[in-house]
């Protein structure tokens, strides 16, 4: 298909349609209305269903509500507005349905500002609602990526009937870059095959969606079978990518995101001047790609690894985790909306190797 | 040419910057370059100026927020301010003299004077003094050709007639303005 | 004798004043202040009966009325 | 063959045979009947679909051959609006308790029947929380006894009983609105009428329907099941009067 | 001294000398005024306490000579009543829009003028979500086209403008509520009154007290500050009539 | 004071009142309705505050409008209610706003039941909410311990100016134990002298409780501020209690609130058996006790460590990361309502050290 | 002839029934039933005239209503 | 006496199993002992049984969750059926005999027969059965002095003079029985 040059929000709104899933649910938030913006006249043109709802709990629960009827649906917001769906998520997850939900981070906490930040990524990788779960956190760092991981997002929930997150700070949204969509688009779900849909009990024994067991033992299995799902998960659905990786590097950057290709900048540039660093960008941040990153830290020419985030560090609790304390891990955040520049990333490795800064 | 240029459209909101920026972007991307467009957006927009970075490149874009960009072109006197300090050197500045009466000062970077809002009014419409900052921007870098530009306008403003002659007629001055300038 | 004084550093030059005053004396200027907007202006001061409506009209307050001495009142508000 | 018996009363196909938690005299069964029977009468089980609220009618799915989503408290009317939807060619009905509609729920339930989401909506109303124990709810009565106001609800700190019906039925978008009762044979008669037109009228895709209906909490009101029904009827009826607040067929209200 | 002049009317004590970010013609700053001027006639100023929403106006607080709450997005009232009820002493008000007040925050204000809080509420109803570029909110207009409605709103599919201060008048609970307007001259010295009375009851600890006021929003309905008032007293005025809904002086409403 | 026998849940009430902290509000949910009809009369007899709101998300919000008064407030609730107040827990961090929440945690996720769980660690300790912040988490193990750190909650949030949050799962709230209340009742705050108190700009410039900061540096300012503060917390306001530690230790145990006394109790009759293992049980969740338990767990005579938990696998996680992969850890865990019984517990320790189940 | 048949395992024995009978014929047992209720039982059969009316009382529908032959309608229902 | 006691008092709701519990435990306090009351809450609560248990202990109490408890006192056949099985050897087990036609079957317990509902219809009112099978309790264990447990119903029921002579009358009838039976 021809390459379109389009806005983050307008291309995720786009790829969900690709997927088979022009059924959206939403309540307006900077930086990302004009994901509704744009699927309030687009998806009419495919025959999806577009509500504008009057909160994000409403959304939260429209989701819930749709999800049990077999076909893919979806929403967009940002940060204060996923901390409302958090008590929906939690029931979603403990009720096996598959939803996906995209969080276009601003700034926190509180109402905090409209900028791009990558400060919600403890909510998102370790639950922020009650109960033993987890969901599936994806995180693209260009519109194209945005758009494939969107489209994988739908597969992964009807596959594991998993609520799955697909986390872009601001910039993800509000950018344009040139995107390809898939050749066919995916036909919607036939509720009438899917064996756990709310469809009518007719000729069959009613079907429940419910996260409620009053009995303690069929709760406990309920949450142990959800542990054995994200066992599964953890083994068989790691993505990253490496960049610069070579036995030349002597640190090792972490960073996902829109962050990770202002390091690839940084990186180039550093190689200029002779530095040479690697970086680890981790896809999928639930699972985290434990074993790729452990296997790469841990690699001798690796004097320290060094997580770059837009926060004040979050992810870099997990690099530590996963690194044992084997190497030293360093951090650098900026937040708020203040995006960290290549110029900075590249003093803070001159300054863990003990270089002067050269002018510039 | 370098292999990856980059220039921030900046000015008042409604002096079409964003627009100006767009164009450029979906015309490099025909011509089959990675581009990257990110506009300024957060509390400055309302009411205040607004720019546009627009990222052209042979390879793979990095970062999609620049420093220091290569080029920039300026529409009123606070984004000269702005961007006029942040160029890199041997960077190249564009500056709607129809509303600055100043310039930047530097002399590490190529300097161009553009009276974009009076060559506007010329041709019979204020509003395309955008249109011919981006030809002359273009006519100078050759970032892309003359002729797709031209024909990305006529794609993006299809029938509208009347509209479109204007928008060839801004094409041709902020073309002949340049070539001038650069002589 | 009223008037009114118009700062034209807070007007916006939405002219809602000028539609509301009953006397119709007010105008926008041809200039534009500090933030880039034609600001609203008093043309024929002389007329002004001080009834506070372009006052009470105003979004950013940017008007004031005074008089000199006593003042009838057309509105209590 | 005056020797063959026939049935003229048995329990409708829509409910299970299951026997339910409910308190001896609650009628939360006599509703949970009502909405079976109607949806039998109408012919819409098998495409009927549930959305259970957090209430004492939590475990509703369990009494019903039908399928059933179950929300969190307060949110049926979203759930049911997400579901409704993608699949328009169901039925959809949501089952709350005054609690979970009134309460927490209201924001839900506003919005959802001012889009004219085309459910229906039985509102079970028994001023109080009866499933976490008899505390206050928006809809107990003045002076009334629980277990957060064991002096009566003071209205000076926690005001009146909200009305949802009146309260709904200001909205311009066309519904259907009903208050019954079920604390004599005849309520019940009539409470049964207007769910049936509720679900009919959901049926013809006219427009939402709600159907307030008047309950009894015998545990946490601490009387018999008898003096319940009593006790609807003299004390509740009157400031929660009984009819039609809202029809799409009838311009005149 | 006929020459010394006196000045009849200036900008009251209450409102800071900020220059606020309203686009020009925007009529949330006459609101703000009009609340600015109250507070200051009743001397209420030192003792009160806003309350800021999510929405155009939730930089308030920089306009005001007043301590301020910053609420989440339509939790205005839930933060005031929560202020109130620990220092019934102070004078608090919140100031919402109509999506914080009518579409995400429906529960809390239903909830807190049924509790009959203490407080006042200032709803600046404009019919669209100014903050966020324009969507459609609960109050739109039938037809009018928003961001996130182009070709108009479809009644069918997002239902009709929801009317709170009839919505709120159901309640039982006494409160004061009026809708008011500030598109003309005239409307806004009756605009003043009622928000100055809002603010006595208050002061005399009689009852919750709402003002619905419509307002303008000239950017997002992309037409002329002079047209926006116009188009309120056209469009938006026979839709929402002004007057009072609910009075605890007045047993006649 | 004289000892009293009160029930957990009513406890917490009296605590509150106590602490000079008569202004409660909160929603009804089991199991920690007790501390709404306890108080509903009690805080009347002191002249306090009590509403019964008509949400968790208005009492996160009235919380929030309250705790600007300086005077100290709280709610209690459990794992559903809590997660709709992540939005207003977000906005209280981010404005510096002291205020205890009450966790009694109940088996999710979703509805899930009512019976006692602790799988809401996650959500308490990294923050549900979006943006770079965290919260005080205190779990005390017995009621009179609940007693005593709902007083500490108090002074805590008011030292930090920070939301703390107790935990404890449903059997804190439902048993009854001795208890002892300090003799003299702590006044309520006098908001004149608090210096960011909203008391009404009376001669003073206005003050304002907010989380909004539009411009991206003074956002960023606020979030390193609050980073500084956890970092000091981390630093003075760790707490934990050892139990049976020693050198004959195999194994230390790491539990926290009831779980860890039912594991005591195991220790008790392990130790009987001639098996010794230790209990390291946190008392501050965050911040954690990291060096502490660091100490004892690197010890060389321990072999293996072992975390028991009412969940399937949280706390866990912050073991493995404070012991830097040096020790293996282990993990036990029941969850949904089911308590792991000190025979579950002894087994557990049994078949990690290779020891055949004696009958019993 | 109408009758009813009361299944006295769904009775929870709360008497509505009892009390709402026209012809005021049912009562409760001396002796309970599997989960420990006194059940309502038919007094006078023969008086029984099938309408229906404790059946549609009972919340535990624990009532079936027979006839045989032709019965009267007292009410639609 | 063991260092530490364990009892589960079990029946249906409204047996008052709960109460007779909170009595133990807080007379146990005040004579000074570590004591902790825990019920069963959850599903079977509504319109089931309903059971506590007691830990008395001269040490600080560890797991409120006793797995199998020194004793139980059970009201009816399901609660028999339940803790019969789960109290330790060398436990102590009282029935209610008035509503349980059998026994726990185990040899390694010691069992004692409470005819509770009987001796307090004898003594007046159904309602002290409960108190009757307590009184029994206390007197085999002596696990608090009989006094102290007087004393505390005293307390409890103030001024209810009524109530209070035959909670005293029930009292005595459990104990009689208990004498009786310890021989
Ligand atoms: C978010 C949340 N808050 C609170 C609860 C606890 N809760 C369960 S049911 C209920 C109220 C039930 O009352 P009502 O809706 O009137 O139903 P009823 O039991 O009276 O039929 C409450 C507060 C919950 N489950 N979830
Ligand atoms: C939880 C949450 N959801 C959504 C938003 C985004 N948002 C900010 S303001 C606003 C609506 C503003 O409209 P209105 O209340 O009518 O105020 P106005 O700007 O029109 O005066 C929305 C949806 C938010 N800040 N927080
Ligand atoms: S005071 Fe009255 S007359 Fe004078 S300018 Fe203003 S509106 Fe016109
Ligand atoms: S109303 Fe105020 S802002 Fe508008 S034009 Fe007049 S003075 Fe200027
Ligand atoms: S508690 Fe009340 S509402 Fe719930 S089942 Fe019992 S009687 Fe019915
Ligand atoms: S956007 Fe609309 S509401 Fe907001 S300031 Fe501008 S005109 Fe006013
Ligand atoms: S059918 Fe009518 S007459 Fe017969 S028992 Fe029932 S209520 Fe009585
Ligand atoms: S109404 Fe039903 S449950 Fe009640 S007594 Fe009669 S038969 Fe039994
Ligand atoms: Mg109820
Ligand atoms: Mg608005």
């Amino acid at each position: 298909m021809a390459k379109r040059l389009m806005k983050g929000n307008e291309a995720i709104g786009e790829a969900a349609i690709a997927a088979g899933a022009p059924n959206y649910f939403a309540y307006p938030i900077t930086p990302q209305s004009e994901v509704a913006e744009y699927l309030c006249w687009r998806l009419p043109e495919v025959g999806g269903v577009f509500v504008q709802a009057e909160s994000e709990v409403a959304v939260g629960n429209m989701l819930f509500g749709a999800a049990a009827s077999g076909k893919r649906i979806f929403t967009t917001s940002s940060s204060p507005g996923i901390s409302l769906m958090q008590e929906s998520l939690s029931y979603m997850a403990g009720a096996h349905l598959p939803v996906v939900l995209v969080n276009i981070m601003r700034g926190g906490p509180g109402l905090g500002g409209i900028l791009p930040a990558q400060s919600d990524y403890f909510q998102a990788t370790k639950g922020g609602g009650h109960g033993d779960y987890r969901i599936i956190v994806l995180a693209p760092s260009s519109v194209q990526e945005a758009v494939d991981l969107m489209i994988l997002a739908f597969d992964l929930a009807d596959k594991y009937l998993t609520p799955v997150m697909i986390i872009g700070d601001g910039m993800i949204g509000q950018m344009m870059e040139s995107v390809e969509f898939p050749e066919k688009y995916r036909e919607q779900n036939n509720p009438d095959e899917i064996e756990w849909a709310l469809t009518g009990a007719k000729g069959r024994k009613a079907r429940i969606a419910k996260s409620l067991f009053l009995n303690p033992e069929a709760l406990e299995k309920n949450s142990f079978l959800l542990a054995e799902k994200y066992k599964v998960i953890k083994k068989v659905e790691r993505r990253c990518e490496l960049y610069n990786v070579k036995d030349a590097n002597s640190i090792l950057i972490t960073a996902y995101g829109t962050m990770a290709r202002i390091c690839q900048t940084a990186i180039d540039e550093l190689e200029e001047e002779g530095i040479s660093v690697g970086l680890f960008r981790p896809i999928s941040l639930f699972p985290y790609p434990e074993e790729e990153l452990y296997a790469e830290g841990i690699k001798k020419n690796i004097k320290k690894l060094l997580s770059v985030e837009m926060s004040t560090g979050q992810m870099v609790e997990d690099v530590e985790r996963i690194m044992k304390g084997k190497k030293t891990i360093d951090f650098y955040g900026r937040t708020g909306g203040i995006v960290p520049t290549p110029n900075e990333v590249k003093d803070k490795v001159r300054e863990m190797l003990g270089i002067k800064k050269n002018k510039s | 040419m370098a292999q990856q240029n980059e220039v921030v459209f900046a000015g008042f909101g409604g002096q079409g910057v964003m627009t100006a920026g767009q164009l450029l972007a979906y015309t490099a991307m025909d011509e089959g370059k990675h581009v990257c467009w990110i506009p300024s957006y957060g509390p400055e927009m309302r009411g205040g100026t607004a720019n546009c970075t627009v990222v052209v490149s042979d390879k793979r874009i990095g970062s999609p927020i620049i420093n220091n960009p290569y080029s920039a072109c300026v529409f009123n006197r606070p984004s000269l301010d702005k961007f006029g300090a942040l160029i890199r050197p041997k960077g190249l500045l564009l500056i709607n003299s129809s509303l600055i009466d100043v310039n930047s000062g530097r002399d590490d970077v190529e300097e161009f004077l553009v009276p974009a809002n009076d060559l506007a009014i010329k041709v019979g419409n204020p509003k395309v003094a955008n249109i011919i900052m981006l030809s002359a921007y273009v006519e100078i870098t050759q970032i892309i050709k003359f002729k797709s530009l031209k024909d990305m306008l006529t794609k993006k403003l299809g029938q509208k007639k009347d509209l479109l002659e204007i928008n060839y007629a801004a094409l041709e001055e902020g073309r002949k303005l340049a070539k001038k300038a650069v002589k | 004798m009223p008037g009114v004084r118009i700062d034209k550093n807070y007007c916006k030059g939405c002219e809602l004043c000028v539609h509301a005053c009953p006397m119709q004396i007010l105008e926008m200027s041809k200039d534009i202040n500090l933030k880039g907007y034609f600001y609203a202006k008093l043309k024929e001061p002389t007329r002004c009966i001080g009834c506070r409506i372009c006052a009470i009209t105003c979004p950013d307050v940017a008007i004031n009325v005074l008089t000199h001495g006593s003042q009838f009142v057309l509105f209590e508000y | 063959m005056a020797n063959s018996p026939t049935t003229i009363f048995e329990r409708p196909e829509a409910l299970s045979t299951t026997v339910t938690h409910y308190c001896p005299g609650c009628t939360h069964g006599v509703i949970h009947r009502l909405v079976a029977e109607s949806l039998d009468e109408l012919g819409l089980r098998e495409r009927a679909v549930g959305v259970a609220p957090v209430g004492c009618s939590v475990l509703i799915y369990n009494y019903f051959n039908v399928d059933f989503l179950e929300a969190p408290h307060g949110r049926a009317p979203a759930l049911a609006t997400g579901f409704k939807r993608v699949r328009p060619d169901m039925i959809v009905f949501t089952y709350q308790g005054d609690g979970d509609l009134a309460s927490i729920g209201m924001g839900e339930i506003v919005h959802a029947a001012n889009r004219g989401e085309k459910f229906t909506t039985i509102f079970v109303n028994n001023a109080i929380y009866g499933m976490t124990g008899g505390q206050m709810a928006p809809t107990t009565m003045p002076n009334q006894r629980t277990t957060t106001s064991p002096a009566g609800r003071d209205v000076n700190l926690a005001g009146y009983p909200i009305r949802m019906s009146e309260l709904l039925s200001t909205l311009r978008t066309p519904s259907f609105i009903a208050r019954v009762g079920v604390f004599t044979p005849m309520e019940i008669i009539n409470a049964k009428k207007a769910i049936k037109k509720a679900f009919r009228l959901q049926m013809e895709n006219k427009c939402f329907s709600l159907v307030e209906v008047l309950s009894t909490c015998p545990t946490n009101w601490g009387i018999a099941p008898t003096d319940a029904t009593k006790w609807v009827a003299t004390d509740m009826k009157p400031y929660f009067p009984l009819g039609i607040y809202s029809d799409p067929e009838r311009k005149d209200v």
